[in-house]
């Protein structure tokens, strides 16, 4: 057991770091807001396509650099060690352009495949909606057939990023009279197209971070389809499995800088760092945080080794959500009736942990609430059977439907 | 065996629930939310003033109405249960019970201006971070005069008269401070509960007074928890409530996610907490109204028992409602924020934990 | 608020206690095994007959006193406080006889409600089975028609007293080609019949407290039938809910007992009633089992108030099952290595703890499963709908069966 | 990246189980679990030095197979798993690592029959109820003899050589006792775990000497505590594998009991614990190997995250079987009594916490 690279990717490493070291010290830092930072993006997105980093796991023909998912880990280690932005394009290289490769025609995919590895188009995805969240295939929005058009009615939910998109993977309804998996079809769309409108959702940490996106009589053209009709479920799923395992990031301070705040903070005759109930909640979060992080090196030497990791990776986010939620409002409790300011320039950790108490309840629900990911986790993982399904034999515009 | 409300107070809490559906809906509280110049709604004030609330408790002889400690219990739960963002807790729960604890004469005359909505209060014991120790304390008085700064103040900026835990020769204890002094500084912090006030005060050599003895803030804050538990237990039954109809409406794979054991078992130990702290909240309103030397423990049990049940049911009920409880437009984070807020108001669950077990160890020393 | 009797309860209680003070003081103190606490039992429960104190709720023409439940609740409280042994009868008189004199032929009630009420006979439930236990209409002890006789065969489990039991009230499948709900019948057995064997079921803490009996062949009358052929479930549900609404009893050591076990373990330089960790975690246990208790007394004023208590009485075993566990553990677990010792002589409260932490799991499980207690309260008191059933309307003899 | 066992240890695993399957099956258990008289199963003791494991970590010239201690995880997660009634750990993780740790050469020579399976080890350190405290010790060497009673001592019954902690001059340290001398008196005390051996053990003037230097005691816990973690783990992933099977199984309501979120989720919870508790003992066991200076908190990390996942796995495992899991016939209960076993034998979880804790403060300082 130890953390070392095999030699293959020592050498990768540092063929890495070579080129990142040559390249990514002369981007400019950004100083406004997203639209500064998504244009360093592109930037430094187009230096990396020139080098073939872009997409290094997709094939050459493609632009990619035929690498193994090793590779890409390796080089994301380097680009974060020297923190490089990496936002904006991970849905559309990971998830959408991947679904155009395979179901596009041949002329759709040469206009797409470039400009988007070079990030000069922005793709976000559109599959969830009000009604369909952790059902994902429920969704209403409906594509109706007219001559050589579609026409889209509807409401997309949770869409990232579609304010700065140019373009996006829709699921539509194209027959309610068919089964609910079985009536659905993908679509690509553009965003400046008429009848789109996207606002922004306001979220109770105060933070906008993604967008509700509807559609009034959008008509687009057949052409954009992306399978066959009522082959939408299944063009879903392929678009999700190329998904990268996340693994679920680190999330919350550091133990030490914990450790600090709790030495500062004063408790009883002492400080809280001097505290039992304080000392035992504090391990007992910690050692689950830090196994979580410790799983995605098991994760990555499985990966290493050549294997796919598994549904497995979904035990991240589950655990720290609920880890951050807890360790956050244990420590803003424990200063007391200060832990109320809410307020950068007052409370520890410029604002930090109270950014975490208001965060981690989206956290729990983004990407997968906590109950279906114990879902996942039993019945993918450890093999437990499915629930009874009522829904899966019948027209959906039948099924038992709420709000 | 007589231990629940009468039919008298469950009268009362009808009046009470509809005068607060008619005059404290949502929109009430958003509106002090989404304002950061305000510190209450001053048009719920005047009306709960007008309705006889903040005289409810006081003597007659003090324009009061001279009703029990559990009559109040059912206007905090009812206040609860709609997020009042009102400073009642801070005038009546604690102004106004220090004045009837230990008020001189002439102090307790400030009871006509509670009850004829003159008067709001406000505790100040904490400064800065950590939970308060008279050791730490720095607040001072010197020649009747108060010096220091209080950081953070509940409903400090709406107030007019404060308590304020103070050194004053060898003694920490309360006093009653004037709040338009033009010796007092205050403004606004930013909080986890926009919809509640919260204040920084400096005090430069402001006129006070002593009031009650060293052991005051302790007996006060213990009557305050009780009512503050019910405060808490009215806002964790709504989020049942507010969750238990959405499990129901809302469908994922052809049916009410509510028929799903994982929200189902959700939902019933949220039901299960807001029992438990039912039962412990009533036992502290018997401790409170009838004077019991158990009231210190009564007190505590209430209020880590609500503490943990609101936290529970706002957080879950966030949780239950999926993306879209975690919406501003959605109501679940106003619970989640004033559940935090009530949890800290009085001193922390974390404390009071640690109080309960001194006044358990305390009443088991008696009964040996 | 207040813990006051009305007048009324009062003067029941003044009765009570000069009853109870006249005639249970003279009880013998049982010295031996189950078989001499039977005896004591059984000499007190013909004295209550005698003065009308042995079914206090049941109407005078079956021996009852026409009371209230509210008076039944008084005199428990007095006889508790005395002392006197009140187990051995409770199922037979909760439970199977009002199904007796409810479903019975007239002579049938004559011979069983006298001795059964002065506790000259012992009755026991014969239901849960290895198949049917959460899914109590499982049952798969099967009872064919034989003539005027039925056989039955099958085995049940999990039935308290029947080693000391003279009759039994017993469900089985009479149809299995009917749904699961409708091919059951009820009936009485005597359990000295021939073929029936009771052997008793060792349990993970020590005790024997169930038993298992078996049924080869057993032959009994048609007229042992309590209900018609196939009402059996029907039956059941009305003799379960004559079962006492059990608010689930004070469990573990009360709080100024664990204080003083605290105060006399030493933890570090100090003691255990010291340690922040102790102290946070006995009071987060001690409000949820003080939280069923007086939840207890709200359901008492409702009583007090002529209401019925509904489901809502099934925290009380929810709650203190799983606190007795942690906090037994938790007591063990600050002996250190110590607390490894499982000896009356030797370990904390007599042995008490131990016992606790060893017989919790059982709680947790007997008289309804914590996860079988959630549903209740949230299909019964909260109002969620019911999950589907995929065995309901099918024969049970071609439901899906496991283990 | 290369965290995770080697192929060649995998090997050694499977070898492991296959042997055990073949000479630990359940009734190896339950015959010491239900026979008072017996410590341990010795043909399973024989067999298992038979095939070298407790030479495994020794050094080859005292007749060991100088493997690492990342192999010797491996040995612990499969004994774990079984249950072993045998003392492994005692012998292998405690006394043959403090002779290699601090031995003089005389001392280390006793490796030699460790290695030949003539010698089995215990640690002696409790002297009653609560955590051990240096302050509080009262065995004590005079003159180099021992003096006094340490309660309880896990495989004390079983074993021929103890290390004792005791005061010795002005320090508190360990030292090695010779248990067939015949000062020692010991007797088993009934114990949760009955297929594991405790024992009572009175020193009067047993001869004894100093191992190692005051240190030497947490060190050696330390390294004890990863091993165990896979003890532990072994156990709990059992515990989860029969619980799966059970729910597959068993059926209520016409499907299996697996298909309910209720079981579904308890045991996806079960998973998720014993992959943190396998994460954190993987990384203890590179820590351990490499001598690495986070052994201290990787040490306790496992300890803590393995404690719970074993307590939770094990109790919870009684629970998914429902009633017949609450018998003594079914198996659930031997992973209950020995979850609590482990959980107390070098320190209660409790302790490991707050040990976690501070090798966490010492790691931050260090960082400054």
């Amino acid at each position: 057991m130890d953390f070392s690279d095999t030699p293959e990717e020592a050498a990768y490493r540092a063929r890495a770091a070579a080129f990142l070291d040559a390249h990514a010290a002369d981007l400019p830092r950004p100083t406004g807001g997203e639209m500064d930072r998504l244009a360093v993006a592109r930037r430094w997105q187009a230096i990396k396509a020139d080098h073939g980093y872009a997409c290094i796991t997709w094939p050459r023909e493609w632009g990619g650099a035929g690498g193994t998912a090793m590779e890409q880990v390796i080089f994301r280690q380097e680009e974060a060690r020297r923190g490089v932005p990496i936002a904006f394009f991970g849905i559309g290289l990971g998830l959408c352009l991947p679904t155009v490769i395979r179901y596009a025609p041949a002329e759709q995919r040469e206009r797409f495949v470039g400009p988007a590895i070079r990030g000069e188009q922005v793709w976000c995805q559109l599959f969830s909606e009000p009604a369909a969240g952790s059902d994902l295939a429920g969704v209403r929005t409906r594509a109706v057939r007219d001559g050589d058009d579609w026409i889209l009615n509807g409401q997309k939910l949770w869409t990232s990023g579609a304010h700065y998109s140019d373009y996006g993977l829709l699921i539509a309804r194209t027959d309610p009279d068919l089964p609910k998996h079985k009536g659905l079809t993908m679509f690509w769309v553009d965003l400046k197209a008429p009848g789109i409108e996207i606002r922004p959702i306001h979220q109770m940490s105060g933070g906008v971070e993604f967008n509700e996106v509807f559609f009034n009589d959008v008509r687009i053209s057949d052409a954009q389809r992306l399978g066959e009709v009522g082959e939408g479920w299944k063009v879903a799923i392929f678009a999700l499995m190329n998904e990268r395992v996340e693994g679920g990031k680190d999330r919350g301070l550091p133990a030490a800088r914990i450790i600090a705040i709790a030495r500062a903070t004063p408790a009883g005759d002492a400080t809280l760092a001097d505290d039992g109930a304080f000392r035992a909640a504090f391990a007992d979060g910690y050692v689950r945080m830090r196994g979580v992080s410790l799983t995605r090196y098991r994760t990555l030497t499985a990966m290493s080794r050549g294997q796919t990791p598994g549904p497995e990776a979904s035990i991240g986010k589950l655990v720290m959500a609920s880890e951050l939620q807890e360790l956050s409002r244990r420590l803003i409790e424990a200063q007391g009736a200060y832990g109320l300011i809410d307020d950068e320039a007052l409370s520890m950790a410029d604002g930090t942990v109270h950014h975490d108490l208001l965060h981690a309840p989206g956290i729990r629900i983004a990407g997968g609430t906590d109950e279906i990911l114990r879902n996942i986790i039993a019945e993918r993982v450890l093999g437990l059977p499915a629930e009874p399904r009522v829904d899966k034999d019948i027209p959906f515009s039948q099924a038992p439907k709420g709000i | 065996m007589n231990f629940d409300f009468s039919e008298d107070q469950e009268h009362l809490r009808n009046e009470a629930r509809r005068f607060l559906e008619a005059r404290c809906g949502i929109g009430v509280v958003r509106g002090v939310l989404d304002d950061g110049a305000r510190s209450h709604d001053a048009d719920l004030w005047a009306a709960l003033v007008e309705q006889g609330w903040t005289a409810l408790t006081l003597p007659e002889e003090h324009g009061g109405l001279g009703m029990g400690r559990t009559d109040l219990c059912v206007l905090a739960e009812e206040l609860g249960r709609v997020l009042a963002p009102v400073p009642f807790a801070s005038t009546v729960y604690l102004l106004a019970e220090a004045l009837m604890m230990a008020g001189t004469a002439a102090q307790r005359e400030r009871l006509k201006d509670i009850a004829a909505g003159r008067c709001i209060g406000c505790i100040a014991i904490a400064e800065g971070p950590g939970e308060p120790s008279p050791a730490r304390l720095a607040a001072e008085v010197r020649g009747g005069r108060l010096h220091g700064v209080k950081l953070p103040v509940v409903d400090g900026n709406a107030a007019t008269l404060a308590l304020v835990l103070a050194r004053n020769g060898g003694q920490v204890r309360l006093h009653l401070a004037d709040l338009t002094d033009p010796s007092v500084t205050r403004a606004p912090v930013d909080t986890l509960d926009p919809a509640r006030d919260l204040a920084r005060i400096a005090f430069d050599g402001t006129p006070c007074e002593p009031i009650g003895d060293e052991g005051l803030v302790d007996r006060l804050l213990d009557r305050a928890a009780v009512l503050i538990a019910f405060e808490q237990i009215g806002g964790a039954d709504r989020c049942l409530e507010t969750s238990v109809e959405f499990a129901k409406m809302r469908y994922a794979f052809g049916r009410p996610i509510g028929s799903q054991q994982a929200i189902k078992h959700k939902l019933a130990d949220m039901y299960v907490n807001n029992q438990i702290a039912r039962s412990n909240a009533y036992y502290g309103a018997w401790a409170l109204e009838s004077g019991s030397d158990e009231l210190p423990s009564a007190a505590a049990a209430a209020r880590v028992a609500a503490c943990h049940a609101y936290w529970y049911a706002a957080r879950e009920g966030i949780q239950t409602h999926g993306g879209i409880g975690f919406t501003w437009e959605a109501d679940q984070h106003l619970h989640y924020r004033r559940a935090l807020q009530l949890d800290m108001t009085i001193g922390s669950p974390r404390a009071w934990r640690d109080r309960l077990f001194s006044a358990l160890e305390a009443q088991a020393d008696e009964e040996l």
